[in-house]
């Protein structure tokens, strides 16, 4: 048991100092029969070497994205993470330590976290960030709860360019908690209707800029409609690099902007852990979910860091805290942060150019395929196109040429009638030769 | 040493990644392009390097010595773990693949599943939420939605002893429910009669934990449970403390309707200073049909997602958060498992309890454990009253103990004991480093009790840091660096480039 | 570039304060024909994700070990090395570290090294041992070395069951410093030629156990005669994990024990980096080649560790020194002691006892096949076997059943005669069905 | 804090691994079987984890801050490099599979093979040496061979300036040469009267370090090949120093006729602690078919190995290692010149000149340049004259750097300069950390001169140790742990067994 450090004669003597006769006597309060005496119906332990026999086999039962031509986006992203990040993640004081209560010995996890929320905030254009949220959909439901805090209103609108897990994801959360969810159709151009549905009922409207089907949305004009019903506008992101080239949800007009933060320092891992960001307007700061970190000075008056504002959290507050996150993605911010101070506003700014440049040559390519339309009229990295056939199937038969297609947006939202659009998502990982492949595929397979 | 931030050294135009050069056409995004500066400073590799591995060096961390915070289980983080995480199959895998692409992962997840629920005996678990108070919202909607089915919608209330976690109350009030507190006996359990009082046909569900946040198992949790449901409420278990009794017993056996669990925690993936954690939840079979999407079932092309509520998921609550859920912990927690097996993994329970014991033995001497009578689960709980008169908080006796190497105790928690310290070895820590925590614990305690509290209440003097004023910080809130101008950090940006 | 932190403005200011007009100012010492002014004819600087596409382009054209069944050794084996072995050496602090010159800043480097030395020692059954060598060749051409300044003889004989590459590397350098070597003529049954051709003018013999065959040899007698003659008594092991099964070298009467280290800790690496052993007498440490960790205090009185005995080296001695040897290997043998201390007596017992367990399986299933002659008769977990047509061939024939089959001896030594022999080890990762793979193969194959 | 060995805190029985039991029949191998205790302790995971993460703590490091060790060139290293090497297709792959399964690995180690020869100008390389002192072997190996092929045996003897590193006359002493010493002129380079005196028949090589170990080019390079091969005689130049001309000078346009690499250097492998390095040897049109075994040729079916001195390889010296040399550094190596690129590289050399002669020129007020004249190379060398009279030395002052967070500079090196510091930050240095470097320098440079020399003297007072007793260590060696009792471990282990 590699990983047990009592021996025998250890367990003998701590026995003997406690004063009991065994082990099962530390249990006695176990209900005899609840007490199992046999081991359980699983394996018995194994080494390392067959550990990782077994995982290692499932893991090539899966297709790495990197192993072929892979267009997938849809709310995570695959981009290049140099090695640094990684690396520095994984040293022992990072990964192995708790979340910072005690701060003397934590000033390593706070002064990162300090730095990711002033990131943040300069991302979103926002005044303040919290310390991260789970991802960004529970983000994007976080904030829904938030604008009723705030304003005490009981109605969201959403927008039809939402992408529909978020939707589901607040939808959910707001219906147990009795609010009311307008969740507009799904729509390529969703913004007008957002407007229209605003009243002196709603809360807060939230948008998605790019949004799920690519289209890069100037919401100044929903700012404005919003503020002037008392209703707050909470823009979402899914792709946190469009942050290097688009106009930020602050300059828009957003009073919350959250967004899913995995594509600056995270892998896919199949869909988690990811991170989610979470940036408000200051005034609305003692609203906010979630931790906060806040620089302070110790009893020598030199500067550092503490958890703060923890009259907002459960811990403190109980039932009145404004959410009941505890744990939330400490290690995904600190590669996010990384990773983000690696590139740097020049980085950030070439990487997002390089991501818009490839889509803007993957648009090119697929507008040559007989039979598909393109339908985002303005994208960052990402664009939803119109196949003649289910894009499900079309996606399926693709594979036979190695190319993984896209993402159906039929996944996402089976009920929108919308089978046969399919999202194409292009990043600096994207090659010419991948491109063409996928043009080939689909020229092939459509034909 | 002061470590500056990366806004005081950073460049605005210093970039550590290098890109190949594009051509800059953004022209049909019109206006809608970012013109003014960001105000993100870039670092070169080296600098970044040696910022973060400077830094990393002021946080204390279980690779380094005891970190014992009571129902936070602190343990061995096995890098095996990390490195099957690691693998491309799993990390480089986009979750809206086609299926049939990532049949691996599914069966990484469905053996997870079959691993949980066997342990806790339960006939479901849902996988997707993401940290144990994701679970126990996951839970509670569940619950929700169960008796919204029966017409039970009416209930409105959850019952929480006092000792909870502040989650429990928060999750609660969060899907709208309101909570009562259930009292507590002298012995530190749940108080049957207050709970019998208090169950009606208003309440939705109790939530409490087990092992409970004093460290003792609930003895009467049959009873419990079978008052619960006679009343036609719900059991909600936290199963926070699940590394107690793992593969010794199974909460499926003491009436648990639901009951997240931590992988964080019991299962050992990293804590990472604060995340990411994930909280599958097992339910009982009267709640397994609400569970939210998605959901891994085998069919005739082998596994596939539910990942819609409809058809087969028709009752299905909802969605927790977009995509499966933590993925990436899931490989983590397997991996402990199977290197543990049935075996393994009941000496987890064993050694944790017995670990907590001998520190409870060792230390009772001078500090007054909470419930002295009979012995303790993973945890061993003191309260202040050995430093009556001493002058010496508890506060003071966590700080002293930053200065022996260790990280403190839980301090203050469960509110239900005054000045309560909550210590959790688990079952990693040897015999060795018990022993060096509690020949520092006595030592500490004899200066607190002697005339050398005046160094305990300035403690630490030895860590990065002293004490730092936390009143400070949320009177006057700095959450984010500003130059020291009282411009807008893009205008610095904007001036400097 | 990404690397290189001085800006622009940066290289101007420091150009101010030295006091030159520019950069190239600062090479006037290099004659003007030899100052290149245009770049040399190579690639411009590549981005991260450029470098890992070419570089994980080469190593897809190789086929990995572990990609089938494998059962190559001869001097390099395929352990399996625990996870937590490459996290620590990946540590900042001791990978970024140079050698430990300024000890007070340099203790975690020096008491691996002490702890490394103790372990060496007890392993070979010798006093003391040096904190390592380049490898197992080059420690045993400088142990050859060493008899020579002991003995002052200049005479060398190397067994015919010494590893060739090992027997070629000592003939090189000893050639060079004018001693007279001995190589036997490879044999499987190598040792009484060993005994027979000591006389009084060699310095040593250098015996390996197991030997290149896989021969487990009772050197008891050899050292008897070499002690007889004067001469010391070299061990060579290039297999370390036999350490756990078999009587040590000093046990056996060397006088010095060389090993190759990279069983335990290192990877294959395609031969190197790996890490030398040398262990010798206690009497024998000052003519000791290599760096030396030593306890002793600071000035508090805590004990301490330092390189010591350093007026045997190069950087005091220069010429005179023991050796020119300098950087050695000191990462390999981090790796070394921590796999080491995580096996322990027990874990490398067990270790070498599933080692052994695997080859006698391996023994049985060859022995079952028609053609194949076993010769080994005492082995550890490597044998060597006689095959009906030439190994080299049969070695590329079973390749196309996906088997790696092997080392053909010829590959080492093509002048020995033995075109038909066959080395095949197996060790802990070597599955029953690696083995029936290769029994089928090589049915297959000869058949 | 003092941190146990791991002989006085693991088990006898305690083992961190878990294999499969086996049938323990050794019988065929008789009493060759170890019966006695090996005297090894064993560590669980989570002990062996803290145990080295404590240790690593107590080291400086690159990644720390500014490690200015003159001549060994610590600069930034890239994780990326620590990647590739651990691909299973380099990792994970013998010597000794079939060559057609290692094409990948062949065709690294050509493409490696070509960047070094484009950079150097010179027709061929030796891969195999394991270090720089190893390729100085390789080098002289096959200068003796080609000696002695052309029947110029009889040339015994080798000069080496006074400046020169210890490992140039070990060397040379190490395959049986005579060594004699070359003059240095005032200006710190080589003595053309001297060696033109000292050039004879009887000189096999000439071994210049160039850049040297001054930090100086010789400036006369040209003329002391001209002199050197007049004379019959080879000129092997040390290349520890290459990081200075990279990408700017090919050491082939000076008449160079062999020079290793260490490619944990310039090339940035890490150095480990103390390796492994890895010192790749060019070599002229002259000495190129004396190489040794083996080198990678292309050849019909591919890349392939030829491994033994005949046919092509006749002339081969023979061989310097088993296998193919240091693969796992070549591999990161590669990925650095692939990531600088032609013009990286240049710009190497350009910014760890730039940076020495910054240091140079600030540092040049208080401290005695031991070459005041012109412009150093990539590392700047001072002499101890301004201390005279202060009581404090270059050791003093190496042991207060470390109190102020740096490692100290290299000193009493080169033996020709007295007291000598020589600093060499390399390329990857910020100029934000120079400065402070350069500013604790100087504030030293003022305690020394003012009346605070007391605390210099008894530095360091912030390391993890005070100075190391280095006299008592070489007087009473104690190179292994040996238990308390005279007993040898072996026996102690049987005892506790």
């Amino acid at each position: 048991m590699r990983y047990l450090p009592l021996t025998p004669s250890d367990r003998a003597e701590m026995l003997r100092v406690i004063g009991a006769p065994d082990v099962d006597d530390l249990f006695r309060d176990v209900p005899a029969a609840a007490r199992k005496q046999a081991l359980f119906d699983l394996p018995l332990h194994a080494g390392e070497l067959e550990v990782e026999r077994e995982i290692a086999g499932l893991a090539a039962r899966n297709r790495a994205a990197g192993e072929g031509p892979f267009f997938c986006g849809a709310g995570a992203y695959r981009h290049h993470v140099p090695a640094t990040v990684d690396h520095i993640i994984q040293r022992s004081e990072f990964l192995t330590s708790y979340t910072p209560y005690q701060p003397e010995i934590a000033q390593g996890t706070l002064q990162v976290l300090f730095e990711f929320q002033t990131q943040v905030a300069a991302l979103t254009g926002l005044e303040v960030a919290n310390a991260s949220m789970y991802d960004g959909s529970t983000a994007c439901a976080e904030a829904v709860m938030m604008a009723q805090r705030v304003t005490r209103r009981e109605k969201a609108i959403l927008s039809g360019g939402l992408h529909p897990h978020y939707a589901a994801t607040t939808q959910t959360i707001a219906h147990a908690e009795g609010m009311e969810i307008e969740r507009l159709p799904a729509a390529i151009d969703a913004e007008a209707a957002v407007i229209e549905a605003i009243d002196a009922e709603t809360a807060c409207v939230v948008v998605q800029s790019p949004n799920v089907f690519g289209v890069v949305t100037d919401v100044t004009r929903i700012a404005e409609a919003a503020h002037a019903a008392g209703a707050l506008l909470i823009v979402v992101t899914t792709e946190a690099v469009s942050y290097g080239l688009l106009k930020s949800p602050g300059a828009m007009g957003a009073d919350i902007a959250v967004a899913e933060g995995q594509s600056i320092g995270n892998a896919l891992n199949y869909g988690g852990p990811y991170v989610g960001l979470f940036a408000v307007r200051e005034k609305l700061v003692r609203q906010m979910p979630g931790r906060v970190c806040g620089e302070t000075v110790d009893a020598d008056g030199r500067r550092g860091y503490v958890l703060t504002l923890s009259t907002r959290e459960q811990h403190i507050r109980r039932e009145k805290a404004t959410s009941n996150i505890c744990t939330n993605s400490g290690l995904c911010a600190l590669a996010f942060t990384i990773h983000l101070s690696l590139l740097g506003e020049a980085g950030l700014r070439q990487l997002a150019s390089l991501n818009h440049a490839k889509a803007r040559e993957l648009k090119t390519a697929l507008s040559a395929v007989k039979g598909v339309e393109v339908l985002t009229p303005r994208f960052f990295n990402e664009i939803a196109i119109r196949t003649p056939v289910s894009a499900t199937k079309l996606v399926e038969d693709c594979l036979a040429d190695g190319v993984i297609a896209g993402v159906p947006f039929a996944r996402l939202d089976p009920h929108a009638g919308m089978d046969d659009v399919l999202l194409v998502a292009a990043t600096e990982t994207t090659t010419p030769e991948d491109i063409a492949a996928l043009a080939a595929s689909l020229a092939k397979r459509i034909g | 040493q002061d470590e500056p931030l990366i806004f005081e050294t950073g460049g605005w135009q210093t970039t550590g990644v290098d890109l190949p050069d594009v051509p800059q056409d953004a022209s049909d995004l019109g206006d809608l392009v970012r013109a003014d500066p960001i105000g993100l400073p870039g670092l070169t590799e080296p600098e970044a390097m040696r910022h973060y591995v400077r830094l990393s060096q002021k946080n204390h961390a279980i690779d380094l010595a005891l970190y014992p915070l009571g129902s936070c289980t602190m343990k061995h983080n096995p890098r095996l773990n990390e490195k099957m995480a690691r693998l491309a199959g799993f990390a480089d895998l986009h979750p809206l693949q086609p299926v049939s692409t990532t049949q691996g992962a599914l069966a990484l997840m469905d053996r997870l599943a079959h691993w949980l629920k066997t342990l806790t005996g339960m006939p479901a678990v849902a996988l997707t939420p993401k940290a144990g108070a994701h679970g126990e919202l996951c839970g509670l909607l569940t619950i929700k939605a169960a008796h919204e089915a029966k017409g039970q919608g009416h209930r409105r209330t959850v019952l929480v002893p006092t000792s909870a976690h502040g989650t429990n109350p928060a999750t609660a009030a969060f899907v709208g429910y309101s909570v009562t507190e259930i009292a507590q006996t002298a012995d530190g359990r749940v108080d049957l009669a207050d709970l019998e009082a208090k169950l009606s046909g208003d309440i939705a569900a109790i939530m409490v934990t087990n092992p409970n946040t004093c460290g003792l198992f609930e003895r009467d949790i049959l009873e419990i449970s079978r008052l619960t449901h006679a009343a036609g409420a719900y059991f909600y278990c936290d199963g926070a403390n699940f590394n107690a009794i793992v593969g010794k017993v199974r909460p499926g056996d003491l009436g648990v309707d639901a009951m997240h669990i931590n992988l964080h925690k019991t299962f050992s993936t990293p804590h990472g200073g604060g995340g990411p954690g994930a909280g599958p939840v097992v339910l009982s079979e009267a709640l397994a049909p609400y569970a939210p999407a998605p959901w891994v079932v085998s069919g005739p092309d082998g596994l596939r997602l539910v990942e819609e509520a409809k058809d087969e998921a028709a009752a299905a609550f909802g969605r927790m958060c977009a995509f499966h859920g933590q993925m990436g912990m899931f490989v983590r927690a397997y991996a402990y498992m199977a290197s543990h097996g049935a075996d393994g993994l009941r000496q987890v329970a064993e050694d944790a309890v017995l670990n907590a014991n001998y520190i409870k033995a060792r230390l009772s001497d001078v500090m007054t454990p909470a419930f002295p009578e009979g012995p303790c689960m993973h945890e061993a709980l003191f309260d202040d009253t050995w430093l009556e008169g001493t002058g010496v908080t508890t506060l003071d006796l966590a700080k002293a103990l930053i200065d022996e190497g260790f990280h403190p105790m839980t301090m203050y928690f469960p509110l239900v004991v005054h000045g309560a310290m909550l210590i959790e070895p688990t079952e990693t820590e040897p015999k060795r480093e018990l022993d060096r925590f509690c020949e520092a614990m006595l030592a500490i305690a004899r200066a607190a009790k002697g005339n050398d509290s005046a160094r305990l209440k300035s403690a630490p003097h030895l860590a990065p840091m002293r004490r730092l004023d936390e009143t400070l910080a949320a009177r006057k809130p700095k959450l984010t660096w500003r130059p020291d101008t009282t411009a807008p950090l893009a205008e610095v940006a904007a001036a400097s480039a």
